[in-house]
């Protein structure tokens, strides 16, 4: 498995019997691809439907039917469309169990800047600050570094997009819980040392004495 | 059919400088034909309200290129590089406001609310020059209403009277601009009889809607 | 025609083609019955829908098909339903041409009492307070007096409805319409001259020298 | 069918003290079955949140008749004489509320809203201890979200994942509802296979739905 899958696989773990889960463009949307078969899901889109399925055969796509980045998806069987406003009132009014999204920085406080390099990047927040501030359970999955740079800092110094909100990263090293204490290191990821994390994290650590591996 | 006109009707009233809300998501569910007219005739110096800025040569994505568009309240310019050199370039102004708060500040406007009262944004730049207020030991943004001159929208289904019925994720803000709107023209890829739509499942009620234009090619 | 069809019949002339308005329960949705058949209106239930028509034959009820005072209807052609959310967007965010509604009563600076007699009568506003602050304009359609109590006054003395948004009054005996200099009296009913509108009104009345009549 | 439950085991989730919402219009769209087991199992001490008190012996009217309602967030008591009476007395306390305003909390409540700022009710009683504030030169009410333990809905064809299709004027207060309990049994007309609703006209996703009873004698 190459790194995305790695960290897709672990997220998917994620998933309980009856969640309803919003996964974020990009990486996250891979988590679909692990999803266990004996349990059922519902995934969101947050362009205005529940019940996202597989990605349709070449040839069969609907131009109307669309996630959340304009890719051509199909639906499962009792996949339900709404308007915006709706869409936004299930992630804004807490009914997403959790959410799956890509991280430019996160911190020890469980702050995440994920739509912003001012002078940069702009592309805007979309809908991820209305996510991370109305899921349940906000998770994170990224590669633990970008280009040798780290990501998982004491504190973000990119503009915010909300603020503690985080409960979880997952990269291919490792998978934190953050707690008020720290970022707990959980699991490890295949060959990765406790030392190795160490060594590609700024956020203060707090390493248990079992951990686990994934 | 009043409501059923020309394309060069429907543009006749759409000037420039107004601000327009054109519904879709990255151009999913956007009227085609409207804004290619609005490019034919070089109606410029709009602000546009709209989930996005499209891709490059996609719907009101192509506004953006053709620098018709002043300002733009959006959740997303990330997928059109042009909005994001107009914007570093001080051509275009871009209000990046979370999509969530966006439709619902669009529906506030529809709706005759004074305004949003949303956590999302708080702790963050989103905050800045904006009204804050507590609810239950919990502080919240205050989030002003928007409306619009004209709303550009497009539909699957729209019968004879103006009842709207969306498609799939075609639905997205259309229905909500609707109401926000002091003229609503739907482009309509199939105009059907009244009574073709069910009266339980019409999305946009008639009321809503000023103008009726056939889209397609 | 008896008082309340004179009202109602007088009131049915404001309607415009292409107007949208919704009609109080009791003497204003008598309203209805008097629309100019060559003018196409559309009126709006505030339980969800619009396109109410005319009340069902003995029999063809349908139970989910009532309006706000809960009386079997029917529906025109290209009616749509919506929820209650949707149905008061409509109301309080100003798409209504009018509402017509009843009165307890109603003063000089356009304020409306029409929903709590303290200690006596508290059936509550249901949708009259957003109706009377959301529509365009809000027509008073009642009997001018009230067991020859005035209820045209100079100050309303019961618990208001909505400050100051009364455009227009509609009695047996007059038209009025409200001015920042007071009412201004419009039209006469049948058989009733200017003397019995001032004996019968407390509000301050605007003479003008051409009254007409209805 | 994971969510279909019997009338006995809905039940067991309504505990005495609980806030309900119950969905309808003067009893229009509203839930027999369920009302008249909380009246057979004598459920008390219970908050109503609902449009109106309905009518005597119908629905949720039937509630108050029963002493079963200590407290009522609701817009219109005077169709249940029973309401007033108990008002007067000081057996059940009742927060009037516009019906606009009312539908909005509710809809704040499910949507994550602080709450909702509204021109209704300026000027007026309705103001009384609640904080207002002024945006771009005019006053709105600041009116709190409402939320409930349970949610008592009725619709007309429910499929068996518990997608929601309401009839007519039985819709009303249903799927804003739906929205803000933490638990959301819908009383179903008839019950349907998945698919059978088509999933642009499904009203109240099943997302939102706990559990579905079958109505009907």
């Amino acid at each position: 498995m190459n790194i995305k899958s790695i960290i897709a696989n672990r997220v998917a773990k994620e998933f309980k019997d009856g969640n309803l889960v919003n996964l974020g463009i990009g990486l996250p949307t891979l988590v679909a691809n692990y999803i266990p078969e004996d349990i059922e899901v519902t995934l969101q889109s947050e362009n205005g439907f529940v019940g996202i399925g597989a990605a349709p055969e070449q040839g069969k796509e609907d131009p109307n039917l669309v996630n959340a980045g304009a890719q051509p998806v199909t639906i499962n069987s009792g996949a339900a469309f709404f308007d915006s406003s709706i869409s936004f009132s299930i992630i804004r009014g807490g009914h997403l169990d959790f959410t799956v999204l890509g991280a430019l920085q996160v911190d020890e406080k469980g702050n995440l800047a994920n739509w912003i390099i001012p002078g940069k990047m702009v592309p805007g927040m979309g809908g991820a600050m209305d996510l991370v501030t109305g899921a349940k359970k906000v998770i994170i999955a990224m590669t633990h570094t970008a280009k040798g740079n780290v990501k998982i800092l004491k504190e973000c110094t990119l503009p915010l997009t909300a603020k503690g909100r985080v409960s979880m990263i997952v990269t291919e090293m490792a998978v934190m819980e953050v707690t008020p204490e720290g970022l707990l290191l959980k699991e490890l990821g295949p060959d990765v040392s406790v030392d190795d994390v160490i060594a590609n994290t700024e956020a203060k650590l707090i390493i248990p004495e079992n951990i686990g591996r994934f | 059919m009043k409501k059923y006109k020309s394309i060069e009707e429907a543009l006749s009233y759409i000037k420039p400088g107004m601000t327009i809300m054109v519904g879709g998501f990255l151009g999913v569910g956007s009227p085609e034909k409207l804004i290619d007219c609005i490019i034919e005739k070089n109606i410029g110096d709009l602000t546009l309200i709209a989930n996005d800025t499209s891709f490059p040569g996609v719907n009101y994505g192509k506004l953006v290129e053709h620098k018709l568009i002043k300002k733009v309240y959006t959740s997303h310019i990330g997928t059109n590089p042009e909005s994001g050199i107009q914007m570093h370039s001080g051509e275009m102004e871009i209000i990046l406001t979370p999509q969530g708060t966006l439709v619902e500040q669009i529906r506030a406007g529809g709706a005759g609310l004074g305004g949003v009262l949303t956590p999302t944004g708080i702790g963050t730049v989103v905050e800045t020059g904006k009204q804050k207020i507590e609810i239950d030991g919990k502080p919240y943004l205050v989030e002003k209403p928007l409306k619009a001159d004209v709303a550009l929208l497009r539909g699957a289904k729209v019968d004879k009277k103006g009842n709207v019925y969306y498609d799939l994720s075609a639905r997205n803000f259309n229905p909500i601009m609707a109401m926000a709107a002091d003229l609503v023209i739907v482009e309509a890829d199939e105009i059907v009889e009244i009574g073709d739509i069910n009266p339980n499942d019409v999305m946009t009620p008639h009321i809503f809607v000023n103008v009726v234009v056939q889209g397609g090619k």
